[in-house]
This record gives C-alpha cells, structure tokens and sequence, in this order.
C-alpha cells in the first residue's frame, strides 16, 4: 500500500516534459563574453567541472536539480570523473570551502547552486585568480557579473511572489484575510517571495489583509504546526500563501484536521512538485507557481555558447509556469 | 625544615616504558590519528596533495578553530558552552555591520557584545550554580534571537564595507590565509596561557575538582566567568574573521557548530568531566574534521545522506579508539 | 594573647544549627585538639576559621584583630593554612602542580617556571618522606602520600596557624610520625595548630589543649593533660563516665566461637593481577573475623575488590561455599553470597541522593519484587528491621543518606549488605572517619555477625581495631601475603613487627 | 549525634518553588492567554495544544530516564527519522510490520548507544553524538532521500484520529506517561536506574547490573523516539527523513530540565517533564497567536528557560 515516489532519476529526466525555457533577456541589459571575461577556451567535453550543491537533496527540487545537472553532463558526453559535485548539507561555510576546495583541484567551469547570496568574497577572489566563470543556479550571488561570476540562471523569486499573488486576489476575488507561511528566515528566497507577494498584493488588491505571518521553514510538519496554530487563533482566514509547497501540503493536512472543507481556504503556493500539483487537483489547493529545478540543459547550453565566444546575458531568467484548476490535471506529468 | 623520616618508595604503581609509549599515544592520539589520515588521503588523492588544499583546509578550519579553542578551555573546567555557534553568527552579523566604522570596529564590536554574552553565562553559571549545559542553551536560543532581531529576521545580510577588513579576510601571506595566521597566533597564546600560567593552572584544578581548587584558594568563580568570556570572545572573532572571509553577515550559518566544536575538543583527548585536556589535542581534532570533510569531497560524488553516514561513523571509531587508549593506559 | 580567637559564634545550615555560641581560642606555639563526635560542629569551626564559610554571628579575632575571610585563600595569605577533611587536591593535577597551586613560581613574563615547581616540589617532598616523579597524576599516588602533598603544601607558606582536620585518618604509622615531626617542628617555632581527630591516643601524644564540642556546643576546654581519657570520651557523647567505663573503648568482646573445623565458607587462592596483587591465598570460616594488615597501598583494598568481583584478575581462584566463582563480576559475587563494603563511603558506597529505603533495598530489589515490580511492602520491612538491628538514627527511612552522620551512613550501608544475606562480609575500613560512639557500636555490630556465622574480613588501618577485632590476621604487602598471625600472636606488636621484617625483606622491587 | 538535629527537612517555603514553579508557570501563561488571546479556552485549541506537543513529551520521556541516569542523549532525532524513513518501505506489509520495524531501529539505535555508554565507557553527550550524525544520514540513505506521502488509513488514524473524544496521539502519549512513571516509580529497574544515575560506582558495588540497566535506558530512550517518529509520520501523512524530529533533542532536553529534573542524575520527574514540554509549548503558541516574530519568540525562550531552571535549581547540599 505504500506509495512508491518517483525515483529521483526519472522525475529529473522527464526533461522534454518540464524543460526549462529562459525569457528573452531584456534589450540593452548587460553581457558579458570570453574575452571580457578573460578566460581561455575550453572544451567540456574534457573539461573538469564542479558542481556544488547547497543543500541536502531531500527535496524534490533539490532532487531535480542535482539530478538534472548530472543527466546533461552525461547527455553531452561528459565522464562522470570530469564533474566533481558537493553538497554543502545546508552549512554555508561548507559550501564555500567545498568550492574553493574544487578550485584548487583544477575545474574549469564551476555550476553552484548557493545557499546564500551574499558572501562569496573569498571564492570570488580565488576564482578570478584562475579565470574560472561561474554559473550561480536557483539563487543569485549579490555580485558583479563578468568580473567575479558569469552570469545567474534562475527564477525571478520576486515575481514568482507577485504571480502568487495575483492567483491569490483571483482565488479570493480580491478581498479577504491572508496568512503567509514564511520559509526559513534569513533565506533570500524567503525574502524574495515575501517582498513580492506583498508588494503586489497591496497593488492589485488592497482589501486583502495580510494578517498573519509566521515562520514554517519551508517544512511540511511546521507548516502544519503553524497553520494549526493560525487556524485557531484566526478562525477568519480565508487565504494562505505559502511559500513552497511542503508548508502548503502542511497547510493542507492542518485544514483538514480543523474539520475544513476544500475550498474554505484557499492555498497558493510555490514550487510545482508532484504532490502540491495533486493538491490541486484533489481541490485542496487553488494554484501553484512553478520554480523549475531543471537547469542542466540550460547551464550547458549557457557554458557551450559562453566557451564559442558568444555574449551571455547578465541574468538568464527561465520562465516558470503555472498550475491552477484548470491547467492541474494536464500538466501534472510534468510537475517534478 | 630537615628530613624526618628516611624517604620510602610511595610510587605504588611503578613507571614502565610501555606505559610511557601508550601514554604519549594517549595525549597525542588525535595527532596520530590525523597523521594517518593525512597520510592515507595524500597517497589515494592526488589533489590532496596540493599546498593550495592545504590552505584551503586550513583557511576553512579557521573559525571553527577559534571556537574549539574557546571550548577547550570550557569543558577542561568541567563545563560546556552551547551558545558559541549562535554567537559565531551573531559576531559575523555585527562585525559586517560595523565594518562601515573601519576596520578595529568590525573587529571590535563583535567581541564586545559576544563576550558579554560569555559574561552572562559566566556569571549565571558561576554564582548561580545552574547546569553550564541549560544556562549555554538558553544563550543559544537568545543570542539566535538577537541576530534575528538585528538583521531584520535574517533577510537582510550586511556587507562589509571596509577594504580594510575585507581584504584581511581573503588576503594571504606565503599562501596561506591571513585569519590562519592570525588563529596561530590565538592558538599560541591560548597554549601558553592554558599550560604556562597561573590562570591555566587553575583552569585544570577547576575542572579536576572544584571543591578542591576552591580550598587551595582558586578563585573558582572568576576563572569560571573567565573561561565563558573567553568561548564567547573566541567565537565572536571566528564571526568576524569569518565576515571578512565571506565579505559580509551572513545570517544562515553556525547551526550544530557547537557540536563539531564539541567533537573535535574531544577527539583531541580532552575529557568532558574536566580536569584534563591539551590544546595541541584540539587542533588536532579541528584539522582532523577538516581534513576528512576534504577526504569526502575528493572522492567526489558522494551523495549527501552518506557524507553524513561516513561523518557519524568516524566519530564513533575515533572517540571509541581513544577511550581504548586511555583504558589501555589505566591498565598498564 | 591568643593568637586566633572566635567569641560567640553561630553557624546555622538549613535545617540545622551547626554550631551554637562556640568560642574558641588558639595560643601561639600550641596544639589545641577540637574533638566530638560526628557532626559535632568541628569541620564548621574550621570552615568558619579560614573563610570557607561567614559566620552567621559573634566575632573572628586573629592576631588580635578583628578579621574577616571572604575565602579560603584570604585566610591563606593572612598566614592560616589548612588541611581539610577530606583530601582536597586536585587528582588529576600533577603533584607538583597540587603542591605548588596559586603560588607556582614564576620566570620572565609571569609564566610559570616548570622546570624550577618541579625540581623544588621533589625537593620539599623528600622531606616528608615522598619520593615520586611529582610530575604525574597526584590521584596515581598512595592516599597517604596524597596527605604528607596536603600536608607539605599548607606548611609550606610562611604560616602563624596550621589547620589539620583528621589529617591521619589514611596515614601509615609511619606517616603518622612523620606528620608529629612536623608538628613538633611547627610547634618549636610558635605556630599555633589546630588539630582534629577521632584517634584518642594521638592526641594525647602531641596536643596541649582540648576543645570539646557537643550538638554544635562548646562542653569543655582546656588543658588536655588534665583531661582523663574516659572523661573525655563522657564529655564527647554526653554520656555518664560510667557507662563509658563499662563498655569500653573498643566495642569488641574478644574471640569468635567460630568452629575451628568447619570448611571454610571463602577461600580464596593464588589471586593475581597484574602490578598489584601477587598470589594472594587466605581462607575465612563461618563464625571467624580474619583481618587483613599492611600499610597503606599494600593492596587490601584491591584484594577485597577482586574478591568482590569489582578489580581485574588475572589469575586465582575464589570458592564461597565450596563453589567456585568463576569470571568475578559484582553482580556474580553478590548472588554467591559476598558483600563488599568499599573503602571509599561516599564514593563507592551510598547514593547520597536516595532514601535510607533505596539504599538499603538496592542489592536486594529483584527478591523485593514480583515480575519486575517491586513490593514496598517488602521493602519497608527489612528496611524496618535492619534499622532497628543496627540502631540507624534517622527522621525515618525516608531521610537523604548524604544528610546522615558519616557513622550512620555506614550503617546503611551495613543494612544494604546484611540484607543480601551474605556468607561473607569483607569490610574495608569499616570505622573510618566516625565517631567513638559509632566506632563502638559497628565493632560490636560485627562481632554480633560473626557470631551468628558471617565469615568476615576486616580491613582497619587502625592496629588496635585489628588486633582486638580479628581471630587472624593476614599480613600484605605490596600485594603479597608476607606473614599470618594466629591464636595469641595476634597483637599490635607482632602486627608492626611482620610488617616491618617484610619491609626489610621485599625491598629489591619485583619486577613482573 | 542526637536525633532532633537529625531531622533536616527542608522546609516548606523553601522547597516550594523548585518543585512546582513549572506549574505555576503553565497557570501563569494559561491566565494570560485566557486574557489576551481570542479563542484560546476553546476546546480546540486546547487540542491543538496537546496534538502538537504530543511528540516532544514522548521523547522527552526517554530523555528524562537517560538524564537520570546522568547521561544525555543527542540521537533522539535522528532516531525519529529513521522511524519515519522505514515506515514506507515496509507499509506494504501492513501497519503492524511497518510500525515493528521502526521500533526495532529504535532498539538497535539504543543498543549501540548504551553498548559505547556502559561497556565502551564513552561520555554519553560523544556517544550519542556519532548517530545524532550519521542516524539522519542513514534515514536519508534509506529513503533515497525523498519525502513519500503516507496514504495508510490505519497509519492516518493514529496520527489524526479520535478515541473518546481526545486525539489518538493524546491517548498515546498519556500511556506512555503513565508508563514511564510506573517504571520509574514501581519496577526493579526504575529503583536501579536512579541508584546508578545517583553512584554509579556505588550502584555496581552493590552488585546491581549497572551495564545492563544504561543500555535498557538508552534502549528505551530509542524506542520512545521512534515511537514519536512513526507518530511524527502518522500526523503529517507522510514521511520526510531529513526534517523529522529536527533539533528535538533540544527541546526534550529543555523540557526535562524545565521541568525540574537535574541534569546531575539521580532524579527523574515525570510529571514535571510533562509540564516543561506543555510550558514550552504554550510559549511557542502564545508567540505564533500573537504573530511575533521568530526572533522575539528565540529570546523570550531562553529567558523562560533560564528563569525556570533558576527557580528550580538544587541548593547546594553536601
Ligand atoms: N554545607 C552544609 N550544609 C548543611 N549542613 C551541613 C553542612 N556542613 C555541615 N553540615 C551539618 O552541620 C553539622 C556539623 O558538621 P561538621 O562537618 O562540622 O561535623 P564534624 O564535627 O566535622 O563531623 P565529622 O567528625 O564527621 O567530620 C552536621 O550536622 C552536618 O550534617
Ligand atoms: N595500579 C595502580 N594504579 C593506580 N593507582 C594505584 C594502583 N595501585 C594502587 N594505587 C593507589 O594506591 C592507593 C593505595 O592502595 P590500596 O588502597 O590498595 O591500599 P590498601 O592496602 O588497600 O590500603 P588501605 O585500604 O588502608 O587504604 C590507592 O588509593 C590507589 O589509588
Ligand atoms: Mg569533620
Ligand atoms: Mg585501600
């Protein structure tokens, strides 16, 4: 009886399904080429390249990011000797000496998925020393593009905020009181996402009252913890947004508990995993805005033409869907 | 005074060679230890080799260096501090935040406010006589909440705006780090004033039995306070050094520091009932971490669940092969 | 013009009033005996005396002036040094760093000149006899050594007033002469002591004066040589000289009626282990108190505790019963029928945070209970009676043991071996550190055990206990058997004598 | 020395804050809510209350008796995780296996413990430590790392159900209580458990089995542990190894001393272990009812903490 998840190769690989797609980069934006840059030409093929992973894969995205990194190398034809990748278990201090560590080992080309946007001094100066562009997935590095990294591939977090909100003023026909489930605090994303939501939510739709906000680090058992908790104290609550989709199936589980129909409240979250897409689809949760973890085929594809000469862009924003009633049932074969 | 009595052999147990082998191996276990690894990993990893590596390991031991310093003395008088990982962060926090004043500033503050969170503890757990573990844990839990309050919940990182201080953190001399060269020097010190002076002396006499030392007129309170101030200082400098390092206060680091601080004071031989304990033990145990933690990442590819696995089960061998070596000597 | 002098005070612990209105003075060049039974008040005198402890009233006057300790280490630097109780070094230390603590001698920059603290504190400890590397671990010394460390440190300051609080209660006899040459030294040059201790006879030997305190209270004080000795030990226990005559010092009646036939209930040969103890054979009847003599560190305590399974053996065999103990644990030699009391009460013997009930109950809960529950029932019962048998004074069984007098806390710890009703006692120091009146009555309390057909082995440092307690003595040293004393030759004299010719015999080291 | 001065009760005044400041704390915060807080004497809060600290008191339970056993244990966690880890993987046989399962981790957790305890004579705080890190990266090994929902019904009732009115997970963890505190109170090795926290040196003299009595501690500790990782499981329908159980060891620590057992062994208090845990919890929903942000709620726990470890600290007694 036990449900049996994906394996963690073919959700990742389900490449044709959920493909990243990057938004045509803004005119005039800035770019940066191997000669600015500085760097020699290489040929990933046999090239050494690292990969360092922020936190633990213990979560879908996390999962299909990794995984998908790995399936791209392998794809092109890269010995899985070349990629040299690390997890930094969430320790950011980790991270850093796990990149620099790769440094020193020789690789050409660094793919980091950072856990945190600033601080990246000390790689930065090492890295540039040795003329090795750096590829910052998921997350942005508070930096200066061409001359400490190359370029960031990645989600508008702040968007993906202002999209949830837009869903959750056309879930609640633009009024009504909503709680957030915040992620973990100090995280960027979580700042991101909040500042978003917010800030848009005051635009299109003042008479929704944000009247709750409390941590569930991005977790489904404290996202359940504290809706239970809000659900109590603020039995008028009619909208939750959370900001990934564990806290919201957290959320989920916590409105059933309290005896609540599908639909009493509503949820919009973030993310698109299988699970929260099927929340939808079950009525539980009203839409969800994609932050798509695929970024091998883009990552290489950005290496290929950075490594021929050609310009990349400052930020190659990828273009996150959307699931809601009416797209849920279709497009969850493609969910990760 | 003269002789009074013919002196007669109260040595009951008698000094054999052996004894004396097992026991340096005892005392510098952790240092054998780290000599193997090293060894092993230089022969299966060609780009462990590097000097570069060696900076790298040495540069990232850095802070959690300080902190295990800092502990070494706490737990050798018998306590323990939980805070210090809290205070890591919370002194990387300040110190980017106060690096807009200049560079003794950025140094500075941190150490004010971490150690007066050591004087906190110090006084609770000296005067009070509450458990150092519950007094240390409400310090992490309120030194967290600082760090929050102050940096607006975690979201905002502050950058160092010293060039100063910046360059202090990523620059380096002979290719090796300034901060490694700067916690050498801490270390020395701290070496120093744990074996070659009075304080030192009393450390060890605290821990080895406080009622004792208070007799012989240790004055048990203010060495205990000492010793808290001294965790809190050594980790608000670990956050500095460490905000240097990174060019900013970042707010999501130093959860379970306390406890890698812990293992590595204890895989260097130091006992956690008090009483004894080296500091050449606890660089030991520091680099020894490090060293496996790069030994991991050379394999390349090791998923994250087994690092973990692999971490777990290298404590146990190492702590378990210690606690034999010191049976061994206790037979003997 | 006394030298050191309190008028009137009070020292009042929770509960508990530990002294009441005591004055107390100390001439120049004198030795004053504080005597009284356990929790007399005479470790809170001295507590009061060096700054341990603030009086709770009345006055502190030293050097005739009115003087105030915050700690002991005020006390130390006005010239008042201290042995207290119980050892109180630091074991892990080095035994110069113990010697030289808070006054380690210092070269350039204010380190500590290692080299120099070593070299002196050998030096100074030849003196009393200490021959080490006094580079090791103190806790790796003989605990009388330890105290000849205490010892040397208190008189090793420039001190007006030495403090000793049962200093001789783990010294050898020769220790013990060391310790009265120092006294005697000290006392030659006007240093005022203050000297604690339960053996009457030392004090007769080298104390002037004689404070007696009673319940907290000051009930006598004076010249100690017009003090007789019975009327001492009245004044002490607040009893009438006559009883006291009548009972007697020791509270042994004399031979055992053991049946000198019958197969002996532990036997115990060619015991071994490594370093320590070298084929060490004796054997103990039913009804018969065998005594185990030597000197400290002759390796009675660890023969008691590889009998009772608790110290490593390599090799011997011990028989309870006729039944051989095979792979000693104490869990195994308690089942066989052997109770070990340790030498070290608080350290190995009760739970000072339990009741008088848990702790007498310990070692028997699996015959208190059925599948795993126990009966409080049983419990209540034999703790009633072994409360009553051994006459343990308490508020009731629910009392903390760690509140109990040193002399009743060995009765509970009594009770907790009789009630596993053992073949064997072996008892380690049965009446260290407690008071004549318990003294008294523990020694009759084994001979009451032997006579209803216990085989004991008595442990005592203290010779005339031995000998008047014992059928037998077996004589250690360094972990051997270098002598027995049977029938009319065990006496005090005979005793020293075999411990001596050993002495002379054994000493080329062995070496295995 | 005569009996009067014997009688050294502490007296009543004296005793009284250390023995039921918790309680006094509960009533205290309890007042303030009814006061200031909408909708908190409802019974549903009163049960959300309860489901969610439900958990906490089971581990803290276990860590009560290792504490009183002078020790302490760091693996309840990660225990809790590889409860929740092997739960999926053998729910195919049933709930019965699968819970079996989890509880024999639990055994084998607390066995390797109590072995490097009592025989290998490790500190306990180092012993526990090596599984702290390596039992989560084991869970997270077993489970591929992937979180998995639990669709069991049975699984689901003892996670979100009802018996009598009161949520299963209440009726739970007052067994266990109740339980625990007969162990301590009535059986053989609840008597040997605090002797041996109280003197351990003592205790094995006495020829109590002192080795087997810390494994059977630690033993029990684990089991407890993977009891609330399987519940842990239960509630939130599905089972996710590397958040399970995070950072509890914290707060069941917390709540044992809060509750008025000394980390110094020899004592355990049962009751009072409950009420910590229910303290710190109230504080946690008082601060989320109120919206306070995580930062006031960290500082206003240490200063609960330090306050009512001060209250409930021993005087020193020799
Ligand atoms: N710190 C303390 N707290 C509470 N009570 C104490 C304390 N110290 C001593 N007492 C009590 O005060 C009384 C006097 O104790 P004290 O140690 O002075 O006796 P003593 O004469 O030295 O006895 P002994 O011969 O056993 O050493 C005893 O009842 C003892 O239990
Ligand atoms: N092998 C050893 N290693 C460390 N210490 C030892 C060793 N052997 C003996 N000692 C120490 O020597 C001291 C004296 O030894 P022991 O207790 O055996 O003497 P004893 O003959 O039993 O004397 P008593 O029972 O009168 O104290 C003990 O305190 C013990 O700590
Ligand atoms: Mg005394
Ligand atoms: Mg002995």
């Amino acid at each position: 009886k036990s449900e049996d998840s994906d394996t963690p190769s073919t959700s990742g690989g389900n490449a044709s399904a959920g493909a990243q797609v990057a938004e045509s980069a803004a005119p005039g934006a800035k770019s940066c080429t191997l000669d600015q840059f500085g760097g020699t030409k290489i040929d990933l093929k046999t090239a050494k390249i690292g990969f360092s992973q922020s936190e633990k894969e213990a979560n879908p995205f996390r999962i299909a990011e990794t995984q998908s990194i790995k399936d791209e190398a392998a794809k092109l034809g890269i010995p899985a000797a070349n990629l040299q990748a690390t997890n930094a278990n969430s320790q950011f201090n980790k991270q850093i000496s796990d990149v620099e560590q790769m440094i020193d080992s020789g690789v050409q080309l660094l793919v980091i998925a950072p856990l945190n946007s600033d601080g990246w001094d000390s790689v930065f100066a090492k890295a540039s020393a040795k003329k090795i562009p750096i590829i910052t997935i998921d997350r942005k590095i508070n930096a200066d593009s061409c001359t400490d990294y190359l370029t960031f591939i990645g989600s508008d977090f702040e968007k993906q905020g202002q999209r949830a909100a837009d869903k959750m003023a056309a879930a609640l026909g633009n009024k009504g009181s909503v709680a957030i489930l915040l992620g973990a605090p100090g995280n960027n994303v979580t700042t991101l996402r909040t500042k978003g939501f917010k800030d848009q939510i005051a635009k299109v739709a003042p008479e929704i009252k944000i009247s709750f906000e409390q941590t569930g680090q991005f977790s489904r058992e404290e996202g359940q913890k504290v809706t239970e908790q809000l659900l109590q104290s603020n039995s008028d609550i009619n909208g939750i947004y959370a900001e990934n989709d564990e806290m919201a199936l957290g959320a989920e589980v916590a409105l059933k508990g309290a005896g609540k129909a599908k639909g009493d409240v509503k949820i919009v979250s973030i993310d698109g995993t299988k699970g929260a897409v099927q929340g939808i689809v079950d009525g539980w949760i009203s839409a969800v805005i994609e932050s798509n973890p695929r970024f091998g085929p883009l990552a290489f594809e950005t290496a290929t033409k950075f490594f021929n000469g050609e310009p990349i862009p400052e930020d190659i924003i990828i273009a996150d869907r959307e699931y809601d009633e009416a797209s849920a049932k279709t497009d969850l074969g493609s969910a990760y | 005074m003269t002789t009074l009595v013919a002196p007669v052999e109260n040595d009951v147990r008698r000094s054999e060679r052996s004894d004396r082998i097992v026991d340096l191996v005892q005392r510098q276990g952790a240092l054998a230890v780290l000599v193997v690894v090293v060894i092993i990993a230089a022969a299966a990893f060609p780009n462990f080799r590097g000097y570069d590596n060696a900076g790298t390991i040495l540069i990232a031991a850095a802070p959690p260096a300080l902190i295990a310093l800092g502990m070494t003395f706490v737990i050798i008088t018998g306590g323990i501090d939980l805070s210090v990982g809290s205070l890591y962060v919370l002194g990387g926090v300040v110190s980017a935040y106060a690096s807009k004043w200049g560079f003794l500033p950025a140094l500075l503050v941190p150490l004010a406010l971490c150690g007066l969170v050591g004087v906190v503890n110090g006084v609770l757990i000296a005067y009070t006589r509450m458990a150092p573990f519950i007094v240390t844990l409400a310090a992490l839990l309120g030194a967290r909440g600082l760090m929050r309050a102050l940096s607006n919940e975690g979201s905002t990182t502050y950058l160092v705006g010293n060039d100063g201080f910046r360059s202090f953190g990523t620059g380096s001399f002979l290719g090796i780090g300034y901060p490694v060269w700067l916690v050498a020097v801490v270390f020395v010190l701290g070496m120093v004033l744990l074996s070659r002076t009075r304080f030192g002396r009393s450390v060890y006499a605290v821990g080895g039995s406080e009622d004792a030392a208070s007799l012989m007129g240790v004055a048990v309170r203010r060495t205990k306070v000492t010793v808290y101030v001294m965790s809190g200082l050594l980790a608000g400098l670990a956050g500095a050094i460490n905000a240097a390092k990174l060019g900013s206060g970042v707010t999501v680091l130093g959860t379970g520091m306390e406890l890698d601080a812990i293992a590595a004071v204890v895989i260097g031989g130091t006992l956690l009932t008090g009483g004894a304990g080296t500091i050449a033990g606890t660089i030991a145990g520091v680099l020894l971490l490090g060293v496996i933690q790069n030994m991991i990442n050379q394999v390349g590819n090791v998923p994250s669940s087994y690092q973990q696995v692999i971490s777990g089960a290298f404590l146990a061998v190492v702590v378990v092969a210690q606690t034999y070596l010191v049976k061994l000597r206790r037979r003997t | 013009m006394p030298l050191l002098e309190v008028t009137d005070v009070n020292k009042v612990f929770p509960g508990v009033r530990a002294l009441d209105g005591v004055t107390f003075a100390l001439q120049p060049g004198e030795v004053h005996a504080l005597v009284g039974e356990n929790g007399a008040g005479k470790s809170t005198l001295i507590k009061l005396l060096t700054g341990v402890y603030q009086p709770d009233g009345g006055e502190l006057r030293y050097r005739d002036e009115p003087a105030r300790f915050a700690t002991p280490m005020d006390a130390q630097r006005a010239g008042i040094s201290t042995i207290y109780q119980e050892v109180n070094l630091v074991p892990l230390m080095s035994v110069a760093h113990n010697l030289f603590l808070g006054r380690e001698p210092r070269s350039a920059f204010g380190l500590v000149d290692e080299k120099r603290m070593v070299r002196e504190a050998s030096e100074i400890l030849v003196r009393y006899g200490v021959t080490t590397d006094v580079r090791r671990p103190l806790g790796t010394m003989a605990l009388g050594a330890q105290q000849m460390v205490a010892l040397a440190r208190a008189v090793m300051v420039d001190a007006k007033v030495v403090i000793m609080d049962e200093p001789t209660s783990s010294l050898e006899p020769r220790e013990v002469e060391t310790l009265f040459g120092v006294i005697r030294d000290l006392h030659a040059r006007g240093i005022g002591i203050v000297y604690v201790s339960h053996r009457l006879d030392e004090l007769y030997q080298i104390c002037d004066a004689v404070t007696i305190l009673r319940d907290g209270k000051v009930v006598h004080t004076g010249r100690l040589a017009e003090l007789e000795r019975i009327r001492l030990v009245s004044l002490m226990l607040g009893r009438d000289m006559s009883a006291v005559r009548r009972e007697g010092f020791t509270g042994f009646a004399g031979d055992h009626t053991g049946a000198a036939d019958a197969p002996p209930v532990l036997k115990v040969t060619g015991l071994s282990s490594r370093h320590r103890l070298h084929d060490i054979s004796f054997a103990v009847r039913p009804g018969e108190v065998v005594g185990l003599g030597g000197l400290l560190g002759a390796g009675r305590s660890e023969t008691i505790k590889a009998i009772g399974g608790a110290y490593p053996v390599d090799a011997g065999e011990i028989e309870v019963g006729g039944k051989t103990l095979k792979n000693p644990t104490p869990v195994r030699a308690v089942q066989a029928g052997i109770a070990v009391q340790p030498e070290d009460r608080k350290a190995e013997g009760i739970v000072a945070g339990l009741s008088i009930r848990e702790n007498i109950a310990l070692a028997v809960l699996p015959r208190m209970a059925r599948l795993g529950l126990v009966s409080d029932r049983k419990i209540d019962k034999i703790v009633d009676t072994y409360m009553t048998r051994l006459r343990i004074k308490a508020s009731g069984p629910d009392q903390r043991v760690g509140d109990l007098s040193g002399g009743n806390q060995q009765k509970v710890l009594l009770a907790r071996l009789l009630a596993t009703q053992p073949r064997v006692l072996l008892l380690d120091e049965p009446t260290r550190g407690i008071d004549v009146g318990a003294k008294a009555e523990v020694q009759a309390l084994i001979d009451e055990l032997a006579a209803d057909g216990l085989g004991v082995v008595l442990v005592s440092s203290d010779a005339e206990e031995l000998v008047e307690g014992a059928d037998r003595v077996v004589v250690l040293r360094d972990g051997a058997v270098v002598g027995e004393l049977t029938g009319t030759n065990v006496t005090t004299e005979a005793l020293l004598e075999t411990i001596a010719a050993a002495a002379v015999s054994s000493e080329e080291p062995h070496d295995n | 020395m005569t009996t009067e001065a014997l009688v050294r009760r502490p007296t009543f005044d004296r005793a009284w804050l250390p023995k039921y400041g918790v309680y006094a704390a509960i009533v205290l915060l309890v007042l303030y809510n009814v006061a200031f807080t909408p909708n908190f004497l409802a019974w549903s809060n009163l049960r959300i209350q309860l489901v969610q600290v439900a958990p906490i008191v089971i581990v803290a339970l276990g860590m009560a008796l290792v504490i009183g056993t002078e020790g302490i244990d760091l693996s309840v966690g990660s225990v809790m995780a590889l409860a929740a880890a092997l739960i999926p993987l053998y729910l195919g046989y049933g709930v019965i296996a699968a819970i079996l399962v989890s509880l024999i981790a639990g055994v084998v957790v607390g066995l390797i413990n109590g072995v490097l305890v009592a025989r290998v004579g490790l500190q306990p705080i180092v012993a526990t430590l090596a599984l702290f890190v390596g039992g989560r990266g084991l869970a997270l090994v077993i489970s591929h790392g992937q979180l998995k929902d639990v669709r069991n019904d049975d699984l689901i009732f003892l996670g979100s159900g009802d018996f009598l009115g009161l949520p299963m997970l209440v009726w739970i963890a007052a067994l266990l209580v109740l339980v625990v505190a007969f162990v301590v109170r009535r059986t053989v090795f609840g008597r040997r458990l605090l002797a041996v926290g109280g003197n351990r040196a003592a205790t094995e003299l006495a020829g109590v089995p002192v080795k087997r009595v810390l494994i059977g501690v630690y033993v029990l500790c684990a089991v407890l542990a993977s009891i609330a990782g399987l519940l842990a499981v239960a509630r939130i329908q599905s089972s996710d190894a590397s958040s399970v159980g995070l950072l509890i060891e914290l707060s069941a620590i917390t709540a044992v001393v809060v509750g008025g057992t000394p980390l110094t062994g020899g004592k355990v208090r049962v009751l009072g272990t409950v009420a910590g845990a229910l303290l710190m919890q109230l504080v946690i929903a008082t601060m989320i009812k109120h919206n306070l942000q995580p930062s006031t709620t960290e500082m206003v726990q240490a200063v609960i903490i330090l306050v009512a470890v001060y209250a409930a600290r021993e005087r020193k007694s020799r």
